[in-house]
């Protein structure tokens, strides 16, 4: 199986071929062939040795992204390859002048700061939303103008819910 | 007052109801839990002997519910109520009807409570008992026109303060005239929310102190004792982040200093039970009272470690009258201990919590290494609670031991499936200017404020080995996932998919 | 030998392994794993940063093969070997090795071993250091004339022991002069097997005695300390099962007498590292030499907690030529510590091994629990090594504490599929004699022959809520099983059946 | 669903019904009713709430045998009901006069202590066996004779391998 994978800033090309029954594979990265040793353990951990190296990996999906967990570092990955069912769903959302603020998570809006029309600067504060005892400032993801908010104060909001539009 | 305590009704959630449910089984006692909805299925429901369900999950309709609570107390014949930190624990009208109901409250009685408790009330005990304290109102603010008066005759920069305060809610830093307003304004009513009082008062904000507290013991029988202190100057808007004892800053001639005050101030309002006092201290030493926590702290087990004593025990011996078993002469403090507060929160994204499931869970173990903890894997955090998971305790022979022991601790723990500030700890104990000690209650804002780029995440040289390593791991997860969903329709899960599969394709169990 | 280590090697595997790579993290070193054929999907080889194969699972294979790890340490450059316990940690032959190759041996040096190592060399070393020793033979027996004349000359009963012993093995208590043919066939037999050496001596068998033993730290600049003592009475078949510190036996002065003693037998041998002086004690207190095991034992986690300190760090302090960064003075003993050896073995079936995979694993955490584990849910135990699984170690402020908290931790701790010997920590913890302290090396021998009925297993008042409650969950997970095998052909393992069907029948997350 | 539980020494009637999709259940249990509250917790661990009283439960299979862990007990239970497929797997076997000693495990046989035809008392050890480089004396299960010993010392063994047959 052949795939190019977006990792660490890189796309890498990769191909794995198993050696036999055992727990050796032979990898071809980048046109470079490298042994590697690959056991499970601990249900989804992955032991590998590569040139006595000993790394402990394994997968940490958040939502739709998937990621790798190596030592102590999280690395998020794509699959560029067409047949990896994943990676298709994940395209489309191209970027566009509109920007959609949206509830990171189920909370209440405390206070809102900004009103329709007003320009904003990138990172500035637009709402205050209180979620898990704790009041947090959403703030503005890039510079424009207010175009629509879409709640008030005391409102109840839900995950991905759209707050404020800006163009 | 000498009647033994038989059974405890632990009226809290999470990391701390399941501490208090262990040293229940340690001291033989039997112990009740109450649970929200949204706990069913936590840890301490089913650690207790009994559980009984307080109400939807809302705080205040379950954990602050003091009817429902001595209601079940009563029930279940519980003869004593812990109320763990936070929740009511530092409500003296809980303490006083649990009075009233013949129950005892595991923590001060409501009178001293209420000399200690309000942060006003504390400063003019304070005052009385002569303690040094950070200049300021005694008094809560009447008025905006009050606010600024106090304000100007202490001088900014100034911080407004809830008076029924705690893990910094209702704060505010005022630098000057113009902010005072808004400031109060957003104290006040967040004040409200959390505590159902918005009373706020000033105080002079002292430049880069650190936060160091003092825990004390005090029995029925005149006995009070410190166990040295805490350095709890790691802080992200006023909440401790890492906490650790002792504290490189005090010596054993300012913990002496300290400890007699704060004693003093206990003795002084007829404390009794565990409590801390806490102080602000400049970078002359000099220290300043700033409040006292009349329950147990959320560290607590720092000062566990280096004196080798069992708070949560000895707070519960104190409530049935016994005499501390030991005087200040015979407390000794011996190595280091460290705290990091794991909180489902997303430090990249400006530490927005991130309840939801945790789909996998490695801890650590081993040589120093203690684990307080509330959760599992497949256990959902909840929305309706403060975020915090689990906290980690390494203890070894020197400070410098201890912070490459917690590293070693964080490498081994991994929270999937929701963000934690697992990562910011590794930062902040590789961090120069913590590992060397040199910390102030500003620390941690200056560190975040920091290009992320200096860190170890980002700034470490590229290792080529390891990106490979990453890349191989990831190609197998993703050859097991596709064959997965190629053979089996997609059902599985990624996780269990590439179980499946690494079994089929012959990869050791 | 002043040259800082930079990598070490660990020639072990398991806990000890695990324990070792621990510290090797925290004091910023290297490391390599050496590993089998049965161990490639152990904990130990990801641990490291570096891990090669030995070789076919049969420790003389792999973990014996001293060429092959010599090998390995010179590949990797490796520049000290930690050999942890068992395997090659008492091999002199290895040492020597080391030693002629360059590598750090972390133990002491080969001639200090030779001196020591040999049970019969160690009583000569004692007899030189004016040490009491149990009467009996310095010297390998030649013959079983022989035998029966040295048995004859001290008395029965006595005590036949392989020279080159460890955990039991070759030991055999003899109580007349008809038992002696075949008890000393058994015992060479069992130390060929075990040690690859037959050597075997006779000692007087103590009555009733307590087996208590020094901890000791020397390094290369003179410095020798003793960390007090450890309790390890209780024990079956010469093998140690519950070890604590200190010891209830112990006072200051004979504490003081006995580490003494033990200072003097390994300034006598030029010892260097860690080191353990074992002695008899009979009921007057009166303390007997028996062995000196030149290397990390099983228990030293219990020395570790009552002192603060950490042997492996020191070990390696020693090996590299650091002198002890502490003075005899500086040692303070503190609160109580015990441990539990977790074994796969069956208590209920004549302690059998019990090798398998390891289906559930929930462990114990919290306060004063620590856990020095080589395991994990879904590994499998080999059949090739000692049934070790784990440690189980808990710290409190007095004895009687740490028993409570042990049992606390116990009743946490569930390992699922295979058996392990668990339960009987329940009953030795729970137990009077135990409890009291009233044990000698006979203790367990005598708690086991007793009928179990008399114990909490079966002896407790019945409890019909607790039966109803077993019964009702008996029932729910049979309904989802059931479920589970007629709706999806029974392709599900149970749990995991269960789990689906108890999504599917909604019961809560 | 209604199922016979021999279980602590006792056959228990026990039917489950289902009040509604929250977590409580109605039991009858040998007639007489019981409110369960029953949750899973820690993917196979039940939290069970009956009158107050908490309890977790956990299954433990250990090889044929089904079992409950409740606290600090380990008790193993049959289901007598005939729908059980799990109960059916498990008849035949019944005891004759015949007793097999078999390889608890994989081990190699160090001493036979017996000779064909020696009668034995129960509990008399029959042969040593060493595993997992511990020596165990396999005994006999009951007094009889030794009719056959199938192995020798030296001999490698597999886990239910028949070593002797006493009658």
């Amino acid at each position: 199986m052949k795939y190019k994978i977006d990792i660490d800033g890189r796309t890498r090309e990769i191909e794995l071929i198993r050696n036999s029954e055992n727990t050796r594979w032979r990898v071809m990265l980048d046109g470079r062939e490298i042994e590697a040793d690959a056991v499970r353990v601990q249900r989804d951990v992955l032991s590998l040795l590569i040139d006595g190296r000993s790394y402990t990996a394994l997968p940490d999906p958040r939502g739709d992204e998937t990621a790798v967990v190596l030592g102590a570092r999280r690395i998020p990955y794509t699959i560029a390859d067409p047949r990896s069912l994943r990676s298709r769903s994940r395209t489309g959302a191209a970027q566009t002048g509109t920007r959609l603020v949206k509830a990171p998570m189920p909370g209440r809006i405390i206070r809102v700061l900004v009103h329709p029309g007003e320009s904003v600067a990138a990172h500035q504060g637009l709402l205050v939303m209180e979620a898990m005892k704790m009041q947090n400032e959403l703030k503005s993801p890039s510079s424009g103008t207010v175009t629509r908010i879409a709640v008030q104060p005391g409102d109840t909001v839900q995950p991905a819910q759209v707050l404020v539009t800006i163009e | 007052m000498n009647k033994k305590i038989q059974k405890v009704l632990v009226a809290n959630r999470g990391e701390i109801a399941l501490r208090i449910l262990r040293a229940c089984r340690e001291l033989g006692l039997s112990s009740v839990a109450v649970y929200s909805d949204a706990d069913r299925a936590s840890l301490h429901v089913g650690y207790a002997d009994e559980a009984y369900r307080l109400g939807p999950s809302a705080a205040t309709e379950s954990y602050l519910r003091t009817d429902r609570i001595l209601e079940i107390a009563r029930q279940s014949g519980a003869d004593a109520i812990h109320p763990g930190y936070g929740f009511l624990s530092e409500n003296a009208e809980f303490a006083a009807a649990c009075e009233q109901a013949g129950v005892r409250f595991i923590g001060p009685s409501s009178s001293a409570m209420r000399m200690l408790g309000s942060k006003t009330k504390a400063r003019q005990t304070a005052d009385a008992a002569d303690l040094p304290r950070v200049p300021g109102s005694t008094q809560a603010l009447g008025s905006l026109a009050e606010a600024k008066r106090v304000a100007l005759d202490v001088g900014y920069p100034v911080m407004l303060k809830a008076a029924a305060g705690g893990g910094g809610k209702g704060m505010r830093a005022v630098a000057s005239e113009s902010e005072l307003a808004g400031a109060l304004e957003n104290a006040t009513s967040e004040a409200e929310r959390a505590f159902g009082s918005g009373e706020v008062y000033i105080e002079k904000l002292i430049q880069q102190p650190r936060h160091i507290e003092i825990q004390l013991l005090a029995d029925h029988h005149g006995n009070c004792v410190y166990l040295g202190e805490r350095e709890c100057s790691v802080q992200r808007r006023h909440q401790k982040v890492v906490e650790e004892a002792p504290s490189a800053a005090v010596d054993e001639a300012l913990r002496r200093r300290m400890g007699s005050a704060a004693v003093r101030l206990a003795q002084a309002a007829g404390y009794t039970n565990a409590g801390t006092a806490e102080f602000l201290v400049d970078a002359e030493r000099n220290f300043y009272f700033l409040e006292m926590n009349t329950r147990l702290q959320v560290e607590h087990p720092v000062t566990e470690l280096v004196t080798g004593l069992d708070l949560v025990h000895l707070q519960i011996q104190i409530a049935q009258g016994d005499p501390l078993p030991f005087t200040q002469q015979d407390v000794v403090l011996r190595g280091h201990a460290i705290e990091c507060r794991i909180y489902a929160e997303d430090p990249e994204n400006g530490f927005m919590p991130s309840p939801g499931k945790i789909t996998r869970l490695l801890q650590a173990s081993g040589p120093g290494i203690r684990e307080d903890c509330g959760i599992y894997e497949g256990w959902t955090v909840p929305l309706d609670y403060d975020p915090i998971l689990s906290k980690l305790i390494a203890y070894a022979p020197t400070r410098a031991l201890a912070i490459e022991r917690m590293l070693r601790a964080l490498q081994e723990y991994h929270v999937g499936g929701i963000a934690t500030n697992v990562n910011l700890f590794r930062r902040i104990l590789s961090d120069r200017g913590f590992r060397s000690a040199e910390i102030d209650t500003g620390y941690l804002e200056r560190l975040l404020a920091e290009s992320s780029t200096s860190t170890l995440e980002s700034g470490a040289v590229r290792d080529n080995d390891a990106e490979n390593a990453a890349t191989i791991a990831a190609a197998i997860f993703e050859q097991s996932q596709i064959a997965a969903e190629t053979k089996e329709n997609g059902n599985a899960a990624p996780a269990n998919a590439w179980k499946a599969t690494g079994r089929r394709e012959g990869m050791r169990l």
